[in-house]
This record gives structure tokens, C-alpha cells and sequence, in this order.
């Protein structure tokens, strides 16, 4: 994107980040990472940010909000850095954001998509993904209840994290199945520090529903499916809101079993989205492995990347009082597709978010039909 | 009711896994009085080297234990000799502290090596498992509890059955009596660091067959081994494997009766309730002291 | 070739100032030799230097006609020098048999081991009634006993004892000092420090007098207890 | 003033001379299958220094714990002043007079030897517990008290540099000065130098002039027979004999059990 | 005489001109990155402080006082929502309540963790912290569970926002040295080091230690409490597994050892080196992922090299040396105390 950019060669800045090198958070982190650097690759390839060359500079916030308040503080102030864009997760967005606000820096970021994050009066906050996070079970829901009555799943059982990003998602989804005429028979919120999941799963298993709905990180992404094969417990749709869309990372620890999972997600290495084939083989070429390697998070901090691009090419400028007002209006594209955002910086009017479906080693996108590279499988093959 | 029942069997099985990290916990301290807060680490230190054998060797998971006992037997020892014996007043509170570091050192060096993602052993037995009526058991549990009693076995009888046991527990009790009866305080206390390490290779085994983990995943790990120790009681093995049964087993039903988000606490409970009534634990002695 | 075991010049303390300042003591081979002094005199120090257990700054320890500085308790253990603290040496948790039988720790003959034992528990009837009780149970006399026993499981060519008697009823006393005396008259070399100062010298054949850090005066037992500024100083009106 | 902060004002002996101080009933405790204390009653007189002595295991230290609180009796009564101490804490029975030391010197080992000596005294009031711990006067009889004992230049050494005779001898101090109104003391000459020990034993018997009742173990015969004024001989966790020292001293049932021929 | 009186006046100005500089520290140097770094070390040093009365003194070491610095946090939290307090100066008058709310569940807890000992102890109180935390999680209708708590937020601006957090800060961490240092010389304080020493013959002397060791746990847990509600209303919104953090409570902890177990002025010390050291050390090494190698061998060599505490070790150090060139090498020196 931004063709037109006036290449005047200006001063080159730095963009600070504060990502979870150590601690709970700290795998997702360099997914971010990852993401970050190819899009400040591309950036300055094309001549740099409205001319500017960029220069990305991480720091390490051990995942604690002690220390994120700490970092943007310190990037900003210190470092003075001229943009930053935001860390993984509402836990660690929500108080760096308002420290940034307080600074008047836009704040674009790629994990922060819990609903406290919108309801804190900031208006420098612009979460850069299809959908708000308790959005992102609907399009699931209305496949479902899109089936033919006969095949429609007749019951559901529900089990999620008490985590701020899993739980309104899943609790979402209940509400709709319900409405839409299928059975709860299980449903139950364990706590986010778990380590154990079988006796959870185990309820699962026996509560023998067709349709099983997870809010799950990724250790408990891969304890579920382990214990339902272990237990030969076939239901026919299985969908988990984080793990399946990280790729090997996910299907290393399942073999051929992921087949049949789904996953919410914003962006796959198929979809033909703005500037989607680049990403994908450019990341290929940078951190080797295959496309199936890719996880989400470094789409969605790519994704940052591009927004910010578009805003400073349409403000002609990268202050960040001019950036902010731009990304309140239109709409950006990314390789998760086009988005834009309102007063809170929620994003509306995108697509919404799509389904994965692990299909003979691969996710891929298989709801709506616009997208899909293929049907839905389902229901789901028995384990092997 | 049925639901129970399973829960109850599995909070034996998984007991078994935590049983034998905590037993290597509660020798050291038995052994030195030393809290090693470090164990976890220790434990997560041996899922990832026998992650990285059973990848570059192409091994089972359960035969890197003949490469990485030994290797962390003798880790053990040098961290013992470097670290730990220096500290000559206050070892037992200062002791807090370098394991602490030590585990720090350990999860930086893992996320540097083998990065932060989650990782977890693969074995054929981690999803194969048999029936037992309407239930099934995985056999990496089945396995992993034999190995838990196996290595409690031995442990048991080289502490209480041989003259080197005997020397280990008599300089727990009594460094100066024990220099003077001509026991080399400094070699057993290495040894028995490194034994107590090589359990927690053996425990790193089981724990990453059946959990996911990454360098961070010790503090969970640590919290969970202390409390099983100290309901216990102190320096005991028999009471190592009850009370990590217990805290299973208890845990297990309540996420089945009533809720996962309130199975530590009834944990936490009975923890706290037990220590009331008996403030050595289960199966602590309490030292009768000068009267 | 020197005495038996023989300190010259020896400096040694805790960090803070020396406590024996320049000692000067030999301990004849098939001796029994007896230190007095007062309270914080520097006796136990002396002892500790010897077993291994603090290293002297200053001056030499032979044993033998070999250096012992410097080596390790374990070291000297094994050159026969065998002692019995002034504190609470004993294991609390572990059985008063265990106790015992720890004594022997260097020794590997197993047969060995099994005779000392029948004939510590003939002499100390208490190992064999409560041998399967934690040590930490038993009386405070009777500790001490134990430990004494512990002791004889060694066969050392030097036995260094810290205020054996203290805490022993007076029966058990007298069998303890028995016992020492004829350890000595069968030839054992053996090194005393004792409070109960006229029992001590009276059983000894070498007495030595303590004041801080140094040795005051040293002589035959009984010289040394019929010097009269020694008795007003250190050992109290007649018994 | 000069009262109020002493830890116990030596309180006037109440009543006729035949109430004792401590009177101890059916006092029985065991251990497992050993029987500490059987059936054990013995009194205390007020104004008395009465020696308990009796072979290593008789249960003289166990009566001590039972005493002062700090084991758990299986039977019988104690009470002090003529009033049941049954079931109080250790503090508390101190509190109420009762002060003691162990056989095996307890000292705190981090504590400097003046602070071991300022611990046991007792200060009345919440004001006086929050103001500064070495009040000018406490810290002076602490230092003559230390002084006394021989140990004045250790006084500001960590009560673990000291000698175990000097820690001895610190314990006693510390309950001395504190004048509790019954001291128990568990084998006070054990470890002490005797030409010291002589003089404790003048230090005790004044102290006694002014009203302080002692009960002390010790198998140093002559210190006992010098000091009592009664004795008590425990064999197997029963009194079997008592009386004046001279009398017991001769009695055959002690010289056999005890003394030896 | 006269030396002793002289080293008296010069601790004396030394602490003056300390308290001044810490007084004036925003107006030295306002750039908001120091004035964080200086609000959380502020906030360590009384922290630590106040931890040190518990576990310095008495030597129950406590893992668990976090849970007391997030019920602090939640209690400000709560009050501050419920009663519609609007952000600005007022909401630091209730830190107070907090401290108060949080004495009131010190009392509780420690009347049943006060029943062990050592290492026990120790554990008893993880094990309420961690009860603390799930609380926080489970009462969702309560505290919002793991969605969090929001504070108001102060409409200051980026260069003034610290300031007056660290003037709280500041003023916690004086009560809290000042109640140390009152308690260490009192009679109550040496009937506490005593319980330390020998818990059951400080019983033997008379020492009533279970009320000691309560009040000293509770006077420790309500300071914490009342810097946790500061800390909250700092980061403006707080989760139950970021406030009730096992780490915060180790940290704290470490601070105190490494400063000098005991001693009034070890746990300032150690705060303010471990925790600039370690805000520093992630924001410069963090990304370089040896971060926690680093820190961890900064932590080692401190130990090693001084084993007992910065404090404790260099008194010990000065003294061994006087005692080798002083003119009498006298009687064995006291350590500790500052
Ligand atoms: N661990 C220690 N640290 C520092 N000083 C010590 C230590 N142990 C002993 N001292 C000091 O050394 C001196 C001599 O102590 P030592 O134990 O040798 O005396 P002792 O002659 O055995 O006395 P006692 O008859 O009381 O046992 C004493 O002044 C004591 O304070
Ligand atoms: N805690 C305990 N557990 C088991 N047995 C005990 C315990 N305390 C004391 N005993 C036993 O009770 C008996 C009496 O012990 P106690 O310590 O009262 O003796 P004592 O008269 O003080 O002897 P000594 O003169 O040796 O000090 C002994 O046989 C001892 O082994
Ligand atoms: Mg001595
Ligand atoms: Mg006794």
C-alpha cells in the first residue's frame, strides 16, 4: 500500500514495543515480535513510514503490569520513541494504554481485545482485528445453527478458562446455541492457572454432546483433544477459541488428531487478503519453516503495521494527535481484511471472523463459503 | 457418582506423577534443610532434556531418563558445590534465595535454548489407554506411577537402609557431630543434591508427557510441590506420596462436584486444615527440642 | 621426635581476635591429661583446633610428628583422633542405635562393628533398653551417655573428651571416669577437659591450667591439684 | 518507681508456714512406653531452696516441663501460691512468678548477652513494652549481674560466641535478675567453674534471704548439701525419699539408688 | 564517648540529608521515567520494610503478604467505585480504610498461620495468599474476577502523573521505617528478636509470643495493605493474578535478605538496588531473553559475596578489620542493627 507516498527522505524513528520476553505471556510474545519485524522490513524495503526509516525496539515486560507501566513510560519519555504500538493481551493492554493515553500516543495493538479494554473513556486505543473478542464464536454460532435441523448438533457442552479474553467469547456463543434450540448439558469456567485438565475434560467426555465449545489458551488447547481421544470420545464439532490457529506449534503435540478442530481466527496463510501471499512467503523466507509454522498473533501484530501505514500516508504525517484522529475515520486494510474503528477503538464493519478447520494436516478457512477453501468437514472424523 | 469415582482414580494417577517431583523436594530438604525452591525448575530443567534427547536420539521418553538422571546427578552435585556449600550462616534462609536464583538462571537459560513456546513429550502411551469399565486409563499414568514407586523404593532404601543412607541423615541432623564421626559432610551433601536432582529428571519426565510446559511453567510447579511437602511433612517421604494423592484427588472432585475454580481452594482448605491440627504435617516428626 | 600430640604457638578464634594466644601444649603418648580453667577460657577451642573443627591462624599441631593443620575433621578422625563434644552431638531423630552404630561410620568390617556393640551395651546397659527410640527422647544424663558410647565404637588412639561428667548422676559418673582410667592403665592416650576439676585431676596423670588462651600451668595431676592458688582460682573449696 | 519495673517485687509469703509455695499432686506423664513422672507429689516451701535429685532419667527435667507449662501432664495437679496453674502457658506461668532455666543452657544465640540478660525482665503496662527495650537502670543490673558471673567482658557478644559455661551462666543470670518469685533451675553447676559455682551458691542463698524460693536439679552433691534446706530424690518418676540433706544423704534407699556405695 | 556521640550525629545528618533528597527527588528529576522507577522502588522500600517487621524480626517468613498488597489493592478499589469517589487527590484519603480492612484480615489469618512454625509457616502462608487470589478470581459479582478492577484515572498530565503517587509512596515508606525503627529499639521489638532467636524459651522468659508475633504480622500486613491501594490506584486497573503475585510477595522478600535480614536500613538498601536493577535490567536486556540470567547472577554473586545481607556483611567486615588494627583485639563483636 501508499503508492503515493511522498518519498522525501526524513528523519528515521524508532517504534517502541513492550512484549512478554519471559513469564506467562512470553510464547505469544515472540510471535509478535516476529510479525512486528517483517512489517518493519517491508516498511523500510519501500522507502520507510511517510519517508521515515523504522527502527523497531522491544523491551521485556516479563509479564507483569508493573513493569509494562514501566516500559511505555520509558519508551516514550526516555527513548523517545515516535510511535508504539501495543504488547500481547488485555491483561498487560489495559494498563499501558492509559499510561500512552496519558502521553497522547496513539496506541494500535494486535492482542488487547478484552471488553474492559474499550470501556476505560480512551480514545488512543485501536485494536487491529476483525472483531471485538467476545465477537469472535459468532460466525461458529451461525454456521451451526445454519445446518439442516437433522444434522444441527441436538446439545453442547461448554468449558473455558475464567480468562477476560476466552470467557465472554464462549459465554457469548452459549447464549446464541441456546436460543437457537441446542441443549447446553455441560458447562463449566475453570480457572486460567489450571494445569490439570483431564478431570475437565473427563466431564466433557461424559457428557457425551455433539457439539463441544472451549475457551482455551494453547496447553489446555491440546490437553482437551488428548483426552478425548484418549477416552474415544467422538463429538462432531470441536471448536477451541486460541491453539489451533498457532500451527505447528499446535499440531506437533496432536499429530493427525488436530483434524476436524476448529478455531476461530482472523487470518489464515490462504485467505486472499490485502498484501496475504507477500506476508506469507516473506515470512516464510525470513523464519523459515512452512505456512502452517504461522501463527495468528504475528499476523495480527503484521496487521498493526499496515494500519498505521495507511493512517500516516492518508494523514501525511505520523504525529500521533493526527494519526489518532485518522484511524477514527475509514476503513484499512490488512491481510486479516479490511477494518475500521469507532470512538473506543473497537473495530466494526470488518468481516467479522471466520473459521479454521484443521483438514489433513492444515488449517484452513472453511466458513463463510466467500472464504473457504473448503467445506466444513463435519461432522468431524473419529480419532485415529 | 460414576464421575467421582473416575476423578478419585485419576487424582490417584496424577498423584503419582506429583508424588515423585515432590519426593526429590522433600529429600533435599530432609537431607540439608534446604527449601529448594528451585525443584520446579529442576523438574521443568529435565522435561526439556529429555525432550532434546528423545528428539536427537529418537528415543522413548522414559529411556532418556538413563541419560539425563546421571546428568543431573552431576549438575546437581556442581550446583551444591558452587552455590550452595559456600553459604556457611544462615544456610537454611539463605538457601531460599540461591535456588531462587538458580531457577531464574534455569528458566532463562531454557527460554534462550528452547524458546517460550509450550512444548510437551510424545510417546505412543500418552493417548493410548485401556479400559477399566465404562473408564479409561491412559498407560502413561500407569507408567508413570510405577516409576514414581520404583524410584521411591530405592530412595527409601538407601536413606534407611545403608550406612551411606544413615551418614546422609545424620549430617541433616547434626553437621559438627557428623564431621567428627568422620562422615565427609561436604561430599554427602552434593550427593545428595544430585539425587534429589535426579529425581526431578525422573519427575520432568512424566510431567511433560502429561502436561504441556515451558521454561515458566515452574512456578506453578513449585507452589503445588511445597504445599504437597508441607501437608506431608517435612523430610518425609511416605507423607510426599499421601498428601500429593490427596491434593489430586481432592482437587479432581471438587472440579467434578462443584466447580474447577474452587478445586485449589478446597485444597487450600484441607491444607490449612490439617496443619492446624497437626502443625508437622501427616507424617512430620516433631523434633523434641532441649527441654 | 616430639610428644604425642604437641601445639606450639597456636592462634586460632571466630573472626573476631584471637581466643588462644600462642598456646603452647603436648599430650604424652599413655597419658591422661586433664584441662581446668574457668568458663570461656579457651579449653573447648583448644579441643576444636585439634579435631579439625576450627583451623589455627597461627602456630603448628602434630600429632605424631605430623601436621594436622589444616586437615580436614574427617582427616584426623582417620589418624585416630577421636572427640566428644561439649554440646549435643547426638542425631535427635534417628534411634539411639542408629547413634551408636554411627560411631563406627569408618570402620567397614561388619563383624568388628557387631562385637563393639555387644560390648558398649554391656558397659551402657541403656543403648540396648532403648535402642529403638529417637536419642532426642531420652533424658539429658542420659544423652550424654550415649554419646560417650558412640565414642568407644572407635577403638581411637586418642580420645578427646569435653566435660564428660556433666549432667551424670553420681553412679554414672564414677562408671564414666572408671571406664576413662582403665581405657588409660590399658594404654589409650586420652585428653580431658573437665568443670568437676577435682574428679578430673584426681583420676589424671597430667593436668594442665587454662586462663585466656594460654596454658597458666601444667604438671602431674595431683601437683596441680594440691597447688593451692590453683585450687582458690579454678577448683573451689574441698569437696 | 524503682518497683514497678522490676520484673517481680518480692511479694510477702502469705500465710502460715505450713502452705507451700508450689504443690504438685498425682503428677503423672508418659512417654510412649516409658512412664516419665508416676504418681509424683511433692510441695515447695516458701522461703526454701529445695533440691529435686534423683539418677539420669528419674524425670526430674520432665517435672520441670510439666511445671512450668511447657508439656501437656496425663494426670494430677500443680498449683503455685495455692492456686491451680493447670493448663496455663509457659508466659503465663512465668508471668505468675515461676522463672527457670535448662538443663542444656537456652540463650539467644543473636542476641548480644546484655539483651539475653533485659528479655526476661518485666516491664508493666503497654507504654512501657513500646518505649526503649535498655532502660538506663534494667541495663545496669544487667552489667553488675554479668559482672558477677565473671562473663562482663562478653556483654556485648552474640549469646552464640559464648562459651557453653558462659551460656550457662548467662541463663542463670537472666533469671535472677529477673526475681521471679520461684526459680527452677535445671542443673545450674553443670559446665560451671567451681570456684565460680561457690560463689553462685553464696548469690543464690542471699537472694533466697530476700524471699526467693529455689528448686534446683543438680548431681553436684556437694552444691546440693551445702545450699538445701530440704531435698527431694526422685527414682522412676516418684519421690523416695525427702528431707533434710543430711538425713537424705544417709537414707539407704537413696545411696542405693543414686549415690552408689 | 565523645566518638559514639559524634557517629550518632553523623547517622543522624546522613538520614536527614537522605529523607531530603527523597523529598525533593521530583523536583530534581522530573522526567517521568525516573519518577516511575522511583514511585515502584519508593513503593519496595515499604514493602520491604514493612515485611522485615514480621519476618526480619520475628524470622516467620512470610511468602504470602502479597495477598495482603492485593486485598489492599481491591479494598481501595471496591471503596473507591462503590462510594463514586471521583479520581483526583481524595481517592488517597481512603488508603487508609484499606490499611485498616487489611488489619482486620491480618488479625484472622494470623491467628491461624501464627499456629506453625518455620518452614511451615512459610507454606500456610502461600497457601492464603493463593486462597486471596482465587477469591478475588471466583467473586466475580464482587470483584469482577479475572475481567479485573478499574480505578478512576487522575487527569494529570504524563509529567505531573508520578508526583503525587510518589509522595504517597514516600509517605508510607517513612511510616513504615519509623514504626520499624520504634519497634526495633523497643522492649516489645527485643521480645520479638527473641521469638526469632528461640521461640520457646522466649516463652520460658515470659514473653507472650503469640500476641507478639500477631501484632507484628498485622502492623506488617496493614502497611502493605495501604501501599497495595496506592499501587492499584497507580496502575489504574488491577487483576487478582497481578496484585495477589506470588512474585511481589518474593520480591519483597529477596530485598529484605539481600539488604540485611533484621536490620532497619538492609530492606531500604535492597529495594533500592534489586528493583531499579531489575526495571532496568528487563527494559534493556529483555528483549536479548538472558535477561533472567542476568538478574539471576547479579542475585548469586550478591549472595556469595556477601553472604548475610549487604548490611550485616559490611558491618562484619568493618569490624573484623578494626578488630585486626584496633588497638585492643578484644571481645567478640556484635553484628546486626544498623
Ligand atoms: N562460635 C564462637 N564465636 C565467637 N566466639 C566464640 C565462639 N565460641 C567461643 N567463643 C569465645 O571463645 C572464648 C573461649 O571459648 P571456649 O568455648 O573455648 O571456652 P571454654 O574454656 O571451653 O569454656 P567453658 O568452660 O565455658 O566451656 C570465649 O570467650 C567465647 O566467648
Ligand atoms: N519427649 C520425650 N519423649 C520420650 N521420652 C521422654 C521424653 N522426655 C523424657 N523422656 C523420658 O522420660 C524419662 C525422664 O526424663 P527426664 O528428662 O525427665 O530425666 P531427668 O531426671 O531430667 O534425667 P537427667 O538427670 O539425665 O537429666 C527418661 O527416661 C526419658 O527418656
Ligand atoms: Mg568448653
Ligand atoms: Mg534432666
Amino acid at each position: 500500500g501508499g503508492s503515493t507516498t511522498p518519498t522525501a527522505p526524513a528523519a528515521p524513528i524508532t517504534i517502541g514495543v513492550s512484549v512478554s520476553q519471559t513469564g506467562d505471556f512470553s510464547g505469544d510474545g515472540k510471535a509478535l515480535v516476529q510479525g512486528y519485524d517483517l512489517w518493519a522490513q517491508d516498511i523500510n524495503a519501500k522507502g520507510g513510514l511517510n519517508g521515515h526509516k523504522v527502527t523497531m525496539k522491544y523491551v521485556d515486560d516479563t509479564s507483569s503490569a508493573q513493569q509494562v507501566v514501566t516500559n511505555y513510560q520509558n519508551l516514550i519519555t526516555v527513548d523517545k520513541v515516535a510511535l508504539v504500538f501495543g504488547p500481547f493481551s488485555s491483561l498487560l493492554t489495559i494498563p499501558a494504554s492509559t499510561v500512552v493515553a496519558r502521553y497522547n500516543y496513539a496506541f494500535p495493538e494486535p492482542a488487547g481485545g478484552g471488553p474492559h479494554v474499550f470501556d476505560r473513556g480512551l480514545t488512543n486505543v485501536f485494536f487491529v482485528q476483525p472483531a471485538a473478542v467476545e465477537d469472535n464464536l459468532v460466525s461458529y454460532t451461525k454456521y451451526l445453527l445454519s445446518l439442516p435441523a437433522g444434522q444441527r448438533p441436538a446439545s453442547a457442552a461448554y468449558a473455558t478458562q475464567d480468562d477476560p479474553f476466552t470467557q465472554p467469547q464462549v459465554d457469548k456463543a452459549k447464549s446464541l446455541l441456546e436460543a437457537g434450540g441446542i441443549k447446553t448439558s455441560y458447562y463449566k469456567v475453570y480457572p486460567a492457572e489450571t494445569t490439570d485438565f483431564t478431570p475437565i475434560a473427563l466431564a466433557v467426555a461424559n457428557s457425551q454432546a455433539d457439539a463441544v465449545i472451549l475457551g482455551t489458551q494453547l496447553p489446555d488447547a491440546v490437553a482437551f483433544p488428548k483426552t478425548f481421544v484418549q477416552q474415544h470420545y467422538n463429538p462432531k464439532t470441536i471448536i477451541e477459541t486460541t491453539g489451533p490457529d498457532q500451527g505447528a506449534v499446535f499440531s506437533g503435540k496432536l499429530g493427525a488428531n488436530t483434524d476436524g478442530i476448529m478455531v476461530p481466527a482472523g487470518w489464515t496463510p490462504d485467505a486472499k487478503a490485502y498484501g496475504n501471499d507477500k506476508f506469507v512467503s516473506e515470512f516464510i523466507a525470513k523464519y523459515g519453516g512452512t505456512s502452517a509454522d504461522i501463527s495468528a498473533d504475528a499476523a495480527e501484530a503484521y496487521s498493526v503495521g499496515q494500519v498505521v501505514d495507511q493512517a500516516a500516508v492518508k494523514a501525511n504525517s505520523i504525529d500521533n494527535a493526527k494519526l489518532i484522529s485518522t484511524l477514527h475515520n475509514g476503513s484499512y486494510n490488512t491481510i486479516q481484511g479490511p477494518m475500521s474503528f469507532d470512538a473506543t477503538g473497537k473495530p466494526v464493519g470488518g468481516v467479522g471472523v471466520y473459521i479454521e478447520q484443521w483438514q489433513s494436516g492444515k488449517a484452513i478457512f472453511v466458513y463463510p463459503a466467500t472464504v473457504a477453501s473448503a467445506p466444513p468437514e463435519y461432522p468431524k472424523k473419529s480419532w485415529q | 457418582m460414576t464421575l467421582v469415582l473416575e476423578a478419585a482414580v485419576l487424582g490417584v494417577l496424577t498423584g503419582g506423577v506429583y508424588a515423585l517431583m515432590a519426593s526429590g523436594l522433600t529429600l533435599i530438604f530432609g537431607v540439608m534443610r534446604i527449601i529448594n525452591v528451585g525443584h520446579g525448575a529442576l523438574v521443568v530443567l529435565g522435561a526439556y532434556l529429555s525432550f532434546a534427547a528423545s528428539r536427537s536420539l529418537h528415543i522413548d521418553p522414559f529411556l532418556t531418563l538413563v541419560i539425563t538422571m546421571p546428568v543431573m546427578f552431576l549438575l546437581g552435585m556442581v550446583l551444591q558445590i558452587v552455590f550452595i556449600r559456600p553459604l556457611k550462616t544462615d544456610r537454611e534462609a539463605l538457601s531460599v534465595l540461591v535456588t531462587y536464583a538458580l531457577a531464574l538462571g534455569i528458566e532463562g537459560l531454557l527460554g534462550y535454548f528452547f524458546t517460550a513456546n509450550y512444548t510437551q513429550l510424545q510417546a505412543w502411551y500418552d493417548t493410548a489407554s485401556f479400559p477399566i469399565g465404562s473408564f479409561r486409563i491412559t498407560y502413561v499414568y500407569v507408567f508413570g506411577f510405577a516409576l514414581c514407586l520404583a524410584i521411591l523404593a530405592v530412595m527409601f532404601l538407601v536413606l534407611y537402609r545403608t550406612t551411606f543412607g544413615a551418614s546422609i541423615r545424620a549430617t541433616m541432623l547434626n553437621r559438627t557431630a557428623a564431621q567428627l564421626i568422620g562422615i565427609d559432610v561436604d561430599r554427602v551433601s552434593a550427593v545428595a543434591f544430585g539425587i534429589g536432582m535426579a529425581t526431578a529428571a525422573a519427575g520432568g519426565v512424566v510431567f511433560g508427557i502429561t502436561t504441556a510446559f515451558n521454561p515458566g511453567s515452574h512456578y506453578d510447579l513449585i507452589s503445588r510441590l511445597l504445599t504437597i511437602i508441607v501437608l506431608g511433612g517435612l523430610g518425609s517421604l511416605r507423607g510426599a506420596i499421601v498428601a500429593a494423592l490427596i491434593m489430586l484427588v481432592s482437587e479432581d472432585i471438587t472440579a467434578v462436584l462443584i466447580s474447577p475454580v474452587w478445586a485449589n481452594f478446597v485444597f487450600f482448605v484441607i491444607l490449612v486444615g490439617v496443619l492446624l491440627i497437626r502443625p508437622q504435617g501427616l507424617y512430620g516428626v516433631r523434633v523434641r527440642d532441649r527441654l | 621426635m616430639g610428644a604425642f600430640l604437641e601445639l606450639v604457638g597456636v592462634r586460632a578464634g571466630y573472626g573476631g581476635g584471637d581466643i588462644l594466644q600462642g598456646l603452647d601444649l603436648s599430650v604424652e603418648e599413655g597419658s591422661l591429661t586433664c584441662i581446668v580453667g574457668p568458663n570461656g577460657a579457651g579449653k573447648s577451642t583448644v579441643l576444636r583446633v585439634v579435631s579439625g573443627l576450627l583451623r589455627p591462624t597461627a602456630g603448628t599441631v602434630q600429632f605424631r610428628g605430623e601436621s594436622l593443620a589444616g586437615r580436614s575433621p574427617r582427616a584426623i578422625l582417620g589418624r585416630g583422633i577421636v572427640q566428644v563434644p561439649q554440646e549435643r552431638s547426638l542425631f535427635p531423630t534417628m534411634t539411639v542405635w542408629e547413634n551408636v552404630r554411627l560411631g563406627a561410620f569408618t570402620v567397614h568390617d561388619r563383624s568388628l562393628v557387631a562385637k563393639r556393640m555387644a560390648a558398649v551395651c554391656e558397659t551402657f546397659p541403656i543403648v540396648a533398653e532403648r535402642r529403638h527410640e529417637p536419642a532426642a527422647s531420652l533424658s539429658g544424663g542420659q544423652q550424654k551417655i550415649v554419646e560417650f558410647a558412640r565414642a568407644l565404637m572407635l577403638d581411637p588412639s586418642l580420645l578427646i573428651l569435653d566435660e564428660p561428667s556433666m549432667g551424670l548422676d553420681p553412679k554414672t559418673r564414677s562408671l564414666v571416669f572408671n571406664t576413662v582410667r582403665d581405657m588409660n592403665k590399658a594404654g589409650r592416650t586420652l585428653l580431658l577437659v573437665e568443670q568437676n576439676a577435682r574428679s578430673g585431676l584426681g583420676i589424671a596423670t597430667h593436668g594442665v591450667v587454662m586462663e585466656t588462651g594460654r596454658v597458666r600451668l601444667q604438671g602431674p595431676g595431683q601437683e596441680v591439684l594440691d597447688n593451692p592458688e590453683i585450687g582458690r582460682l579454678y577448683l573451689g573449696a574441698t569437696a | 518507681m524503682e518497683g514497678s519495673h522490676r520484673a517481680f517485687g518480692v511479694r510477702a509469703i502469705q500465710g502460715g508456714g505450713a502452705v507451700s509455695l508450689l504443690q504438685i499432686d498425682n503428677l503423672s506423664k508418659r512417654f510412649g512406653g516409658v512412664v516419665a513422672v508416676d504418681d509424683c507429689s511433692l510441695a515447695v516451701a516458701p522461703g526454701s531452696i529445695t533440691g529435686l535429685i534423683g539418677p539420669n532419667g528419674s524425670g526430674k527435667t520432665t517435672v520441670f516441663n510439666l511445671v512450668t507449662g511447657f508439656i501437656r501432664k496425663d494426670t494430677g495437679s500443680v498449683s503455685f501460691n495455692s492456686k491451680s496453674i493447670d493448663g496455663l502457658g509457659p508466659d503465663r506461668i512465668y508471668g505468675l512468678g515461676i522463672g527457670r532455666t535448662f538443663q542444656l543452657a537456652r540463650i539467644f544465640p543473636r542476641l548480644t548477652a546484655v539483651e539475653n540478660m533485659l528479655v526476661p525482665v518485666r516491664r508493666k503496662g503497654l507504654r512501657a513494652l513500646f518505649s526503649r527495650a535498655d532502660w538506663g537502670h534494667e541495663k545496669a543490673r544487667a552489667m553488675e549481674m554479668l559482672e558477677f558471673l565473671e562473663i562482663s567482658h562478653v556483654a556485648n557478644s552474640l549469646g552464640g560466641a559464648l562459651s557453653y559455661g558462659q551460656r550457662k551462666l548467662l541463663e542463670l543470670g537472666a533469671v535472677m535478675m529477673a526475681e521471679p518469685q520461684l526459680v527452677l533451675l535445671d542443673e545450674p553447676a553443670g559446665g560451671v567453674n567451681p570456684a565460680l559455682l561457690e560463689r553462685i551458691g553464696d548469690r543464690i542463698r542471699r537472694l533466697n534471704d530476700r524471699g526467693i524460693t529455689f528448686l534446683l536439679v543438680e548431681h553436684n552433691m556437694s552444691f546440693v548439701m551445702n545450699l538445701c534446706s530440704e531435698v527431694v530424690v526422685l527414682y522412676r518418676g516418684r519421690p523416695i525419699a525427702t528431707g533434710a540433706p543430711e538425713a537424705v544423704r544417709k537414707d539407704p534407699t537413696v545411696l542405693d539408688a543414686y549415690l552408689g556405695a | 564517648m565523645r566518638l559514639l556521640r559524634q557517629a550518632n550525629n553523623l547517622k543522624v545528618s546522613g538520614i536527614v540529608v537522605l529523607f531530603a533528597i527523597a523529598l525533593a527527588l521530583p523536583a530534581i528529576s522530573p522526567d517521568p521515567a525516573t519518577t516511575n522507577i522511583a514511585v515502584f522502588t519508593m513503593m519496595y522500600i515499604g514493602l520491604a520494610t514493612a515485611w522485615n517487621i514480621m519476618g526480619g524480626y520475628t524470622g516467620y517468613i512470610s511468602l504470602g503478604h502479597a495477598g495482603f498488597f492485593g486485598f489492599g489493592s481491591y479494598t481501595l478499589g471496591l471503596l473507591l467505585a462503590h462510594l463514586g469517589i471521583k479520581a483526583g487527590y481524595t481517592p488517597f484519603l481512603f488508603v487508609p480504610l484499606a490499611g485498616l480492612a487489611t488489619a482486620v484480615l491480618a488479625l484472622a489469618i494470623g491467628w491461624f498461620a501464627l499456629r506453625t512454625r518455620a518452614a511451615t509457616f512459610v507454606i500456610v502462608t502461600i497457601a492464603f495468599m493463593f486462597m486471596l487470589q482465587l477469591l478475588a478470581e471466583n467473586l466475580v459479582g464482587l470483584t469482577g474476577g479475572g475481567g479485573g478492577l478499574s480505578f478512576p484515572v487522575p487527569p494529570w498530565g504524563g509529567d505531573y502523573f508520578n508526583t503525587p503517587y510518589y509522595y504517597a509512596m514516600l509517605a508510607l515508606a517513612t511510616l513504615g521505617l519509623a514504626i520499624s525503627w520504634r519497634i526495633r529499639r523497643s522492649k516489645f521489638g527485643l521480645g520479638l528478636l527473641a521469638i526469632r532467636d528461640d521461640e520457646d524459651k522466649a516463652l520460658a522468659v515470659g514473653v507472650p509470643t503469640r500476641a507478639f508475633k500477631l501484632t507484628a504480622f498485622v502492623v506488617s500486613a496493614t502497611l502493605v495493605g495501604m501501599i497495595g491501594g496506592v499501587y492499584g490506584y497507580y496502575v489504574t486497573y488491577i487483576y487478582p493474578q497481578f496484585v495477589v503475585d506470588p512474585l511481589i510477595g518474593i520480591s519483597m522478600v529477596l530485598m529484605v535478605f539481600l539488604g540485611g535480614l533484621g536490620t532497619i536500613s538492609g530492606p531500604v538498601l535492597g529495594a533500592l538496588i534489586l528493583e531499579p536493577a531489575q526495571l532496568w535490567l528487563a527494559y534493556n536486556f529483555g528483549a536479548s531473553r538472558l535477561y533472567l540470567v542476568m538478574y539471576a547472577a547479579v542475585f548469586l554473586g550478591v549472595i556469595l559475596l556477601l553472604p548475610r545481607g549487604i548490611v550485616p556483611s559490611l558491618v562484619e567486615l568493618v569490624e573484623r578489620w578494626r578488630a585486626r588494627t584496633g588497638p585492643s583485639a578484644s571481645a567478640p563483636s556484635k553484628a546486626v542493627a544498623p
